[in-house]
């Protein structure tokens, strides 16, 4: 099977095996699609226009093949073996670790602890952190464009202290009303969590301004940095946050990994937070010291083949480099919204200039339920998503209870602009006309 | 660097696949458009909310029961085209029925969502076999059923709350 | 380089083409060590002897072109898409439930909740289910033979609860002494958390015997089947206990996904654990409501293309067949307890006859530290386990710090044991001797 | 089915590899078997206990520093023969040394550890150069600086206590 996907795919292994081509100097996009083997499929007869990036990305070559040999030579449980294949899978998965920490902007790997994604990081924190420090009368300060991820595991938190939630508001145009936050912020918050790009607006937050608010009100701050990592926006130490959140499956690296960065003087105040093998020093039956950080943050086995591909996928942004990226999705980002300007009865949700946004689209299109749209466009192979995108908070603040929403990658092609515009085209046909 | 705009390789195929032109057929369009007995009944026997778990939407089912069955049925809520317009014509196709015989053509209504063409002869069934298409699209099966979970549940009894809706 | 790999494992791309000769009927030793490539890898110039299967499997080319194929071919991010990649994505997740339901003896897929693995099964347990149900006075009863990962979530939940743990004393010959358990159970006992199988000493423990007088006396079961499940041992119908942890990564399945059994009764009952995405049914600002199980306690994108693998690893273990495997390990255990008994100096610990144990042995060599034994071993290619092995009560209690440890899986064969014996006559030659 | 006992295919190379007679010299397996200076130091100026992550072994060094330099060493604690015999050469490698001393040899002993060959020939590390074998074992190094790590901490002074150890 292995075998005869890869004759199917020659181009894409071609490409996995000169690098420096694909990455940084010239930009090739054809080159950089043949890197990830699922866009040369087809859907419902169409080729496969991937527009759900959002929700996740998908994996080139060389994380494909990097997990692969891993499984294939070396895979042994990590740490404290002597053998040959625990030593090299232990190498393997810290190696990933200094990976994933220069790409959220630290150099050191130990204020990186790896989690399931981006949630259970905030889980993390909302845990450890926030029941040894949060109390009855404390506040913590959440915006109504928070993901249910970076939201509901406050509400347990607050369940569990007492301690009550504030939310700044979100303009019209779909960004953070920062007046609202001013007055929010005051002497009893403790926390400011807040998302760095919106999942369904595509709005960037001014996360340096809002760090430095909450700071001089003496509050930390978490970022929600998981519509921002792909995108290599991620630098905590320019951010200057306390907290950073973001997962792996929507940066070109597998599914059930992600990390916390946090502050090592932070990390290693906080109690631990699941208890198990691996998080321990010594254990006793009457009680257990815990190992270093950020080890005693990882009880049991990890997720090694899914951390050895995120390193991997960090690596392999890192050599495409930001700028190539930024520069890539802000032409999409360009065409998108001038499409979208002209396309009757359509309406888009967020900021509707380049501007302070991600190639995230939320929109309306007249009468046509979202979910419609999604099944229409799917039929000429359009991924798009229709739902609240985990959003309902926002979804309510808009008066709605879904948008159809499409978000770019810097894989995506000029091309498949015309075919999602034109998809919108027949949708139109379908329904008759919209509104 | 890439053009912001460009032309897609090849011809785009501009016609509309049959599959949807069978599920979005014009019917179907208008009880989205123009739903039957949506509206609060406010004298309801029975009424429920369900949700759909695919999208969140919402639809409130309300039955008048009298003498043993079915005089006035109304919904509320909001959903995509199939959603809406299931229940708008559930709304229709149940009157004069009993509750039992409301439960049987939900069978036969779910029956023909999971491809039972024979059932597109089953009068019973009225103009709910233009919905016969979603069968096609297994992820919108929920849609289409969202209205008939609710009789069902009412049916059921569990949901019966026996007063205003 | 998956193409290379592939051409080098010529063998085991044929062997996973024919599923049905290495599956059931006639046991084909060669066929099935011909579906895991790493066990055609060398290490310091010899054929790798994987003997540390306790820590973590090797992976099938089944497991891994499953994945592979996933990962090409369908990956989206799973529930409430509407998109082809979406639906496909989602229906592969969902069949891997009902594939590892039916490998834990359940007929209700909800019933499992995909976990990163043992250890997150557990701490789930003792969060929610423990936070909830557990106050002062409370006790449940451990033994002192349970892994780090079902003891210390225990210790963390004493520690927020004031719940007393109690533990059940280990014979001398590494089982547990059920009349001490008689003496610990009580009115106050809420739960009683003991492993299936220990995976330093290999004991099976009399878990249906434990379940009912736990049940007895009105305290509920959780059985830790982190080392029963990949023989095949799990059968949650049969055991009649409550809740059951296992991991994907030591039955043939991919690393950072596990499950949690628990009957549906009580999972219905139980708090959510993490918030976030996908766990909700209905998110306000002000407070949100949960999704029905085991969704409820899925918060986030999950470990999708590990799910997947892990449902194809439990199909492939029952397509090899419980009593295949059984009859085989079975062999290997006859054997190496025959070897291990004729060779001087070594001391092994746990039970020293077939009845009651699987292929996992422990011992002390003479004074030869187990890491020096290792470091030793592994230059001839051996793969052992130095170490405490997360046990380190037990070690405390046979007043040791370590064990060596070799452990057998169904892919290894009767040569390999040969290899080892060898490897500890050379080590006695390296020692000059072992007392 | 499987033979309970078969034999491997092809003839077992039973030569130990040289890297392992390096690792396992005599010298070596003497200090782990009779270590120097292993038990309690009463009148410890200095002493600190150390853990090896790896596994878990555990050492304390305990130091008696008189008129500035190191008049008795001794260590107690379990590990593999490697952990042992460093700590064994440790304690008599270091007396009559300042703890400055002590540390530039602590120095010294960890570039040998990782593969510094120059230091051969430095006489200074005395019996240590034994362990230069460990160099080929990346994962027993930890073992080797066991009770060195004790010394730099104790260096440091984070980890003197003053009193008895
Ligand atoms: C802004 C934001 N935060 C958090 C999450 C949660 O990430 P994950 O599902 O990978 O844990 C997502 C993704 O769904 C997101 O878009
Ligand atoms: C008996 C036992 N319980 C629990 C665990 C923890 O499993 P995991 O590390 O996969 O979470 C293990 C494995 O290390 C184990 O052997
Ligand atoms: S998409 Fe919500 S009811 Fe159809
Ligand atoms: S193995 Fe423990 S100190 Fe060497």
């Amino acid at each position: 099977m292995a075998a005869m996907t890869d004759t199917k795919h020659a181009t894409g292994v071609l490409a996995s095996e000169r690098p420096p081509e694909a990455a940084g100097h010239g930009w090739d996009p054809a080159a950089i699609r043949a890197q990830f083997p699922i866009l040369s499929r087809e859907v419902n007869g169409h080729p496969l226009v991937y527009l759900d990036n959002a929700a996740s990305s998908q994996q080139p070559l060389r994380v494909l093949n990097r997990v692969e040999r891993y499984l294939r030579e070396e895979h042994a449980n990590v740490h404290r073996g002597v053998h040959r294949l625990s030593a090299e899978a232990t190498e393997a998965y810290e190696g990933a670790r200094r990976s994933v920490a220069a790409h959220a902007g630290t150099r050191d790997p130990a204020e990186i602890v790896f989690t399931r994604g981006a949630t259970e990081a905030v889980n993390l924190v909302a845990s450890s952190w926030g029941d040894a420090s949060i109390g009855t009368g404390d506040e913590i300060v959440l915006t109504k464009m928070e993901h249910h991820s970076n939201l509901v595991p406050w509400q347990l938190l607050a369940g569990r202290t007492g301690c009550k939630l504030r939310f700044v508001d979100v303009t019209p145009e779909g960004t953070l009303d920062l007046d609202d936050y001013d007055r929010l912020l005051g002497r009893r918050s403790r926390l400011v969590a807040c998302t760095h790009v919106s999942n369904s607006l595509g709005t960037v937050n001014p996360v340096r301004e809002i760090v430095d608010r909450a700071h001089a009100a003496g509050a930390l701050t978490l970022i929600d940095g998981a519509q921002a990592a792909p995108h290599m926006l991620t630098d905590v130490a320019k951010i200057g946050c306390d907290f950073y959140a973001f997962s792996s499956h929507k940066m070109c690296g597998p599914t059930g990994v992600g990390a916390l960065w946090a502050r090592r003087e932070l990390l290693e105040e906080m109690p631990p937070y699941q208890g198990g093998g691996e998080m321990i020093s010594e254990v006793k039956l009457e009680g257990s010291s815990w190992a270093k950080i950020p080890h005693k943050f990882e009880a049991g086995t990890p997720n090694i083949s899914g951390v050895v591909g995120f390193g991997e996928a960090a690596r392999f942004l890192a050599d495409l480099g930001s700028e190539a990226i930024a520069s890539h999705e802000g032409a999409l980002k360009r065409a998108v919204l001038g499409r979208l300007r002209e396309i009757q009865g359509l309406h888009l949700y967020g900021p509707r200039e380049e501007r302070g946004r991600t190639a995230v689209f939320s929109f309306a299109y007249g009468d046509v339920h979202p979910h419609d749209l999604s099944t229409i466009l799917d039929q000429r192979g359009i991924a798009i998503r229709a739902g609240h995108h985990c959003n309902q908070p926002l979804m309510d603040h808009y008066g709605i209870s879904s948008t159809a929403r499409a978000s770019f990658y810097f894989y995506n092609s000029p091309g498949e602009i015309d075919v999602l515009c034109d998809g919108l085209a027949m949708a139109a046909e379908v329904f008759g006309g919209v509104a | 660097m890439i053009e912001p705009r460009s032309t897609t390789p090849g011809p785009i195929d501009r016609e509309i696949p049959s599959s949807l032109n069978q599920l979005y057929q014009e019917v179907i369009l208008d009880h989205y458009r123009k739903p039957r007995n949506k509206g609060q009944l406010d004298e309801a026997t029975h009424a429920i909310t369900m949700n759909n778990p695919l999208c969140g939407d919402v639809i409130e089912l309300m039955l008048r029961v009298k003498g043993g069955s079915i005089a006035e049925a109304r919904f509320l809520g909001r959903g995509c085209s199939i959603s809406q317009a299931s229940a708008s014509m559930l709304t229709g196709r149940v009157l004069g029925k009993s509750l039992e015989q409301a439960l049987e053509l939900s069978g036969k209504f779910t029956h023909l969502l999971h491809g039972d063409g024979a059932l597109l002869s089953d009068d019973d069934l009225g103009d709910l076999r233009t919905l016969a298409g979603v069968s096609k699209f297994p992820v919108r099966i929920k849609c289409a059923l969202l209205a008939w979970n609710c009789l069902e549940e009412l049916g059921d009894g569990t949901g019966a709350d026996g007063g205003s809706g």
